[in-house]
């Protein structure tokens, strides 16, 4: 019908350029950079106010040469990957069940809402106290963050597994298990793997509010200790480290999503 | 067809309401029709009288208040019944071959088996080469056949189809008709297919059954007699333009 | 308690906010092995001080280092805790002001607004009583709720003076070439600084126990405040980050905390003294309501 | 067709009860007071560790009188009205622009998401060190926790504007200011205040965080001053009207929601 | 009509494509033809042969290679164009009578004559009491009877229909038909609609053309003069069937 030729025309090079996924980004990062030194040279801010890139990079180098940059990156990543953890697989499980049992779930969801709305920050200190300030708490603190987003939203997935599917599956005599495990899981992969991508980004806000309170170990405690040597190029290491935790998190669930929903079509943000 | 033929489904004075909140909603009532072994039936009835509501009721996936329906043996068992929705109703995280091998599966048969058999059904329905597409890479009336080669994997006896053309444009929607009847030709099914169109039913169908809301249930049979194989042409033909004439009057009663 | 393989007595401490060189002493017992000598075996833990308090008045833990009035506010709530041994010998608090500001004394501080982290903890409290002690009223001045930031506020202006730590905010100031005038609140009224606490449970059950962490801990005092250079490279193994653009401040920190630690054993009545007068103080400015007997407060009955 | 006759049968009493919206959450309320009660009363654990309902509910009534209570909820409040307003009309305003330059958003993108996943408790005192101790500071963390949700909210929003909405409005020769107007508002307005839903529930952890950090008024404060009077049952009226502060906040921008929405069909969460 | 009918659309040589990353796809080129005043055409063609593409060229909604169209003057000023799309197009925030009233919002017309000229529309379509109604609680044949208001309401010269009954069943579909055939009469517009259905082109059209994929352009300009007024008896006469089996013909090229 419609026929495809090749004379295609030049496009001015302004397009060719920006075709290149990395391009952008990376001019983003230039910019960045670039104002924050130009800030450096303009407002002869005392160092412990705002260091510049160079002394902060100088600064990255020196803690991951003496270890102090992983012994702590890794502790942080343990409370994350642990909280993550439980806190995903409770929720999926309370979710199911709660799915399935409608008056439980109407019971309960003064809860679930009123709890998704108590600022961790602020039920951190009754954790520690109840829990003493060992890596249990934080792993809570971190569980709980992501706990929730990822209930609801198990929730929300399991509405929205389409009738027609269930229909087919028992016009097939399918079992309750068979249903969970080749319909109801499947189809609420979506929503739920949303769901974590939100909680893996609050969760490093659990991590760091547990570990802000005081610890010995952790990014959360490289900004105090920083803070209170007035090593400001430090903290801003730490915040660093944690900006790029965070974005590492929130690219693996994306790109566990794509992997797991390959058969979806993706839009990029 | 034998002088006598053995029928292959048997439904009498069926009654189905739906328990709503705020009533009893009464939907099919003295609905008596029975179908004959390797017989084609087209259902067709005002949108609402309650069409897929007797289909989901003769597949099982919803309890009748009153009434009988019986499937007699076949070969001294009971017969397996197939269902096709009006929507294609793949699982959207599942392969084109995967879809047609789920109810294989779901019954617990050896790969080796449900393989050779996902074969079998891709070639009658003619969708080599797509085995590993993804149900939203199919047109919509590639996903149809699919549908149709999920119902057929398992080899029912009968075949209950809920307008599954029913978003198709016109041309793929007559492509796939015959696509329907030629497999049919090949296996062998006691069909019943529930339509919008008129010319698609005196089309396809050796019997039209015309379908009015509670509670009158089944107001029209009416045999076909065209020729069969049947091709294009026939669309234009004066015994199909007066089969087609016959069934719109009743319907708009 | 709990034993070990090697038969000691295994113990949590608990220190306030994350490792900082002024728990030198307590780094330096477990390297010298002075908790070890006595069969304990110490863990450390960090955190918030008053969650820490709640932790050692439930008997959940057994020993933390708190300041005075943390002590007396708590035992206000009914949390059975006690200090069993001083470890600083006056409060180390004081405001702290550019010189250029020319506020040198508590009245200069008249018409100033004062940064400070909260309206709560040793540096509000430290501030009150400076303010009560020089006749100082609350329309006097303009306390400003600045969190940590102490240093940055004061430098970049947006407050006139700061409550500090003695030890360490100040030579910071001074680190970074700032010239600056200290108003220290131990030159004004005598108060209670940190101390070791536990609780009435421990003392009562296990008192042996008590008696073992207060010998090591006063052992550790000492030996640190002789030997601060070793102190300090034993503490670089606990304190992350001394390297070597904050080490002559770190230990310049280090030396002046030895400063403020109570190396000679003061008088029953001295004590008694500091812990009235921080008890006064907490009535005064409405953090207490009611008197409370000193004696079951602090005890001496563990000291060497 | 299909007749509906009044022969209902009569549900079970249970079913006939559930059936009233304010039934279930209130259960759900007696419940968690009466577990609390039984937590206090088998577990012994001291008031300043777990305080029992009828001393919070005392602590409540003392502060409600003395007038503490509104003294610092309504500066919370303050805060967070101001960095709700400010964060979500900046976003709004910075997501319609970035949408109409595809190059500045995929410029900006990396920002967008690096900036969504800083940890605001990480900045919070960089903040207060650049900005001063003030009211600003509080407001301007609360507005950036805020901020970013919606921007990206109104960014998706404005891509899910049917494209043949647009070709309708074009085929009426619309003008942009028109197409703005009468299709892309209102358009992308479901999910911008989806966006603000969520906005809403951060905000509150981003005004606290700021009080956390150093403030003399707000609910962030009073937590503090109760922890640091060893006054637990002080703490739990704090966190409990943060979490009826939120559920409220909440509750409004659902009703708006509703209100603006009201041609749409709605969900229960 | 006259001897010598007057033009109200010219179409010469017309020639579309769109840029893509991989190519130009070229869709459309060498389509001839005129529609007279108010004259009722249809459309058919292949999917995908650019039906649609032509009506959104002519409707200036994208742009042309080559080639012309031309819109002769009616009373000496440009004529007003309206567009119907496949699917509804409502905005789903506005009440029925506001996305009538919407192309008069934006050439701010004054609100009483809005209100005046919806009203007569809604009359027009029979969408009385539903004024106040919302896009989703109405029923297909509903929302796009709203199609057809809205782009009624601004009295267009010529109106294009883009498969305007695409997604309505059969039934639903015959008595849009027979509305839109009355509402024709009674306000006498030049109409162009795209539709998949042969019956349909026939029971409607004064003329059918038939679009061939690139490069072929129209290749039957088919009249057809079956009695006006039509009614549904028609769709059983030999002379409807002949004129569809025309049309078939011309399909399957
Ligand atoms: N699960 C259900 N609960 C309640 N009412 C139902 C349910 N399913 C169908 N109905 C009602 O039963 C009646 C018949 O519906 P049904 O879907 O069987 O009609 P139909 O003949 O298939 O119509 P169409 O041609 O539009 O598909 C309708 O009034 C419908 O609202
Ligand atoms: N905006 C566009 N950009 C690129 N290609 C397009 C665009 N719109 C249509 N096409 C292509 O132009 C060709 C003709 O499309 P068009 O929609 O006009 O077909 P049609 O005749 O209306 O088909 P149908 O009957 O299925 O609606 C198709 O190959 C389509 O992919
Ligand atoms: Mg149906
Ligand atoms: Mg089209």
């Amino acid at each position: 019908m419609a026929i495809r030729t090749s004379t295609q025309q030049e496009s001015p090079i302004w397009q060719r350029v920006t075709r290149q996924r990395w391009i952008l980004p990376l001019i983003s990062l230039v910019l960045f950079l670039g104002i924050w030194q130009a800030l450096y040279l303009l407002l002869h801010l005392p160092t412990f106010i705002l260091p510049s890139p160079a002394i902060v990079w100088a600064k990255f180098l020196q803690v991951l040469t003496n270890g102090i940059w992983w012994h702590n990156t890794s502790y942080t990543l343990l409370e994350l990957s642990l909280g993550l953890f439980f806190g995903a697989v409770t929720a999926s499980i309370l979710g199911y069940i709660l799915s399935k049992t409608p008056t439980l779930e109407k019971l309960l969801s003064p809860f679930l809402v009123g709890s998704q709305s108590v600022p961790v920050v602020a039920i951190a200190p009754l954790i520690i106290i109840w829990f003493g300030p060992g890596l249990f708490s934080k792993v809570l603190i971190c569980a709980l963050t992501v706990f929730f987003p990822v209930l609801v939203n198990v929730l929300v997935g399991m509405r929205q597994v389409s009738q027609d599917l269930r229909e087919l599956m028992d016009s097939f005599k399918a079992s309750k298990w068979q249903i969970l495990r080749h319909l109801e899981i499947p189809a609420s992969l979506p929503v739920l793997l949303g769901g974590l991508r939100v909680g893996a980004t609050l969760s490093i806000i659990g991590a760091i509010v547990g570990e802000l309170v005081g610890s010995d170990r952790g990014l959360g405690y490289l900004i105090n200790l920083g803070r209170g040597q007035y090593d400001t190029a430090l903290v801003f290491v730490a915040v660093f480290s944690l900006i790029f935790l965070a974005a590492s998190l929130y690219s693996i669930v994306l790109f566990l999503e794509r992997r797991a929903l390959k058969w979806q079509t993706w839009q990029e943000i | 067809m034998n002088s006598y033929p053995e029928n292959s489904l048997v439904v009498q004075d069926l009654k189905v309401s739906f328990q709503e909140t705020d009533g009893l909603l009464q939907v099919l009532d003295n609905v008596c029709f029975s179908l004959q072994k390797n017989e084609f039936a087209c259902l067709i009835g005002p949108s609402g009288s309650g069409k897929s509501t007797l289909l989901r009721a003769l597949a099982g996936l919803i309890p009748y208040e009153s009434g009988s329906i019986e499937f007699p043996e076949v070969h001294g068992r009971k017969p397996r019944t197939g269902l096709v929705f009006q929507k294609a109703n793949l699982m959207p995280w599942r392969t084109l071959e995967e879809n047609i091998a789920l109810p294989l599966q779901l019954a617990h048969t050896p790969q080796a088996e449900i393989n050779k058999k996902v074969k079998e059904m891709v070639e009658l329905t003619g969708l080599q080469g797509f085995e590993k597409s993804w149900p939203h890479e199919l047109s919509g009336g590639m996903a149809q056949r699919v549908a149709i080669a999920r119902s057929l994997v398992q080899d029912p006896d009968i075949l209950f189809l809920d307008e599954p053309f029913g978003s198709l444009d016109e041309l793929t929607r007559e492509r796939m008709s015959e696509e329907l009847l030629r497999i049919w030709n090949e296996k062998r099914k006691t069909i019943l297919m529930v339509t919008h169109s008129i010319p698609e039913a005196v089309f396809l169908a050796d019997r039209v059954l015309v379908l009015a809301g509670f509670p009158q249930g089944i107001v029209l049979d009416l045999p076909i007699d065209l020729p069969r194989p049947r091709d294009d042409e026939l669309r234009y033909t004066p015994q199909f333009a007066q089969a087609a004439a016959t069934l719109h009057e009743h319907l708009k009663l | 308690q709990p034993t070990n393989g090697d038969g000691l007595e295994k113990i949590t401490f608990n220190l306030t906010y994350i490792p900082n060189i002024q728990f030198a002493p307590v780094y330096v017992a477990l390297e010298k092995g002075f908790f070890a000598e006595e069969g304990l075996q110490v863990d450390l833990a960090y955190g918030n001080e008053a969650d820490m308090v709640a932790l050692v008045g439930s008997n959940h833990q057994q020993f933390m280092v708190a300041s005075g009035e943390q002590v007396l506010l708590s035992r206000e709530q009914g949390l059975p805790v006690v200090s069993v041994a001083a470890w600083y010998k006056d409060y180390p608090v004081g405001v702290a002001a550019l010189k250029e500001s020319e506020i040198s004394t508590p009245s200069d501080l008249v018409g100033k607004e004062i940064g400070l982290p909260g309206l709560y903890g040793a540096n509000y409290i430290g501030m009150e009583a400076l303010a009560a002690e020089t006749g100082l009223g609350d329309d006097d001045y303009k306390l400003v709720s600045i969190g940590f930031t102490q240093v940055e506020s004061l430098v970049s202006g947006t407050v006139d003076a700061v409550v500090v730590y003695l030890a360490n905010e100040p030579v910071q100031l001074r680190a970074r070439g700032y010239e600056i005038n200290v108003i220290a609140v131990q030159d004004y009224i005598d108060l209670v600084g940190n101390c070791i606490v536990s609780n009435e449970i421990t003392i009562e059950n296990n008192p042996e126990l008590v008696r073992k962490m207060v010998r090591a801990f006063r052992k550790a005092v000492e030996y640190t405040a002789a030997n601060p250079e070793e102190a300090w490279t034993i503490s670089q193994k606990y304190v992350d980050n001394l390297t070597d653009e904050v080490a002559p401040i770190q230990k310049e920190v280090l030396r002046e905390s030895i400063n403020h630690w109570q190396l000679t054993p003061e008088t029953k009545a001295e004590q008694d003294l500091r812990w009235t007068n921080m008890m006064n103080l907490l009535i005064k400015i409405g953090l207490m309501q009611n008197q409370l007997d000193i004696q079951e407060i602090y005890t001496n009955e563990f000291l060497p």
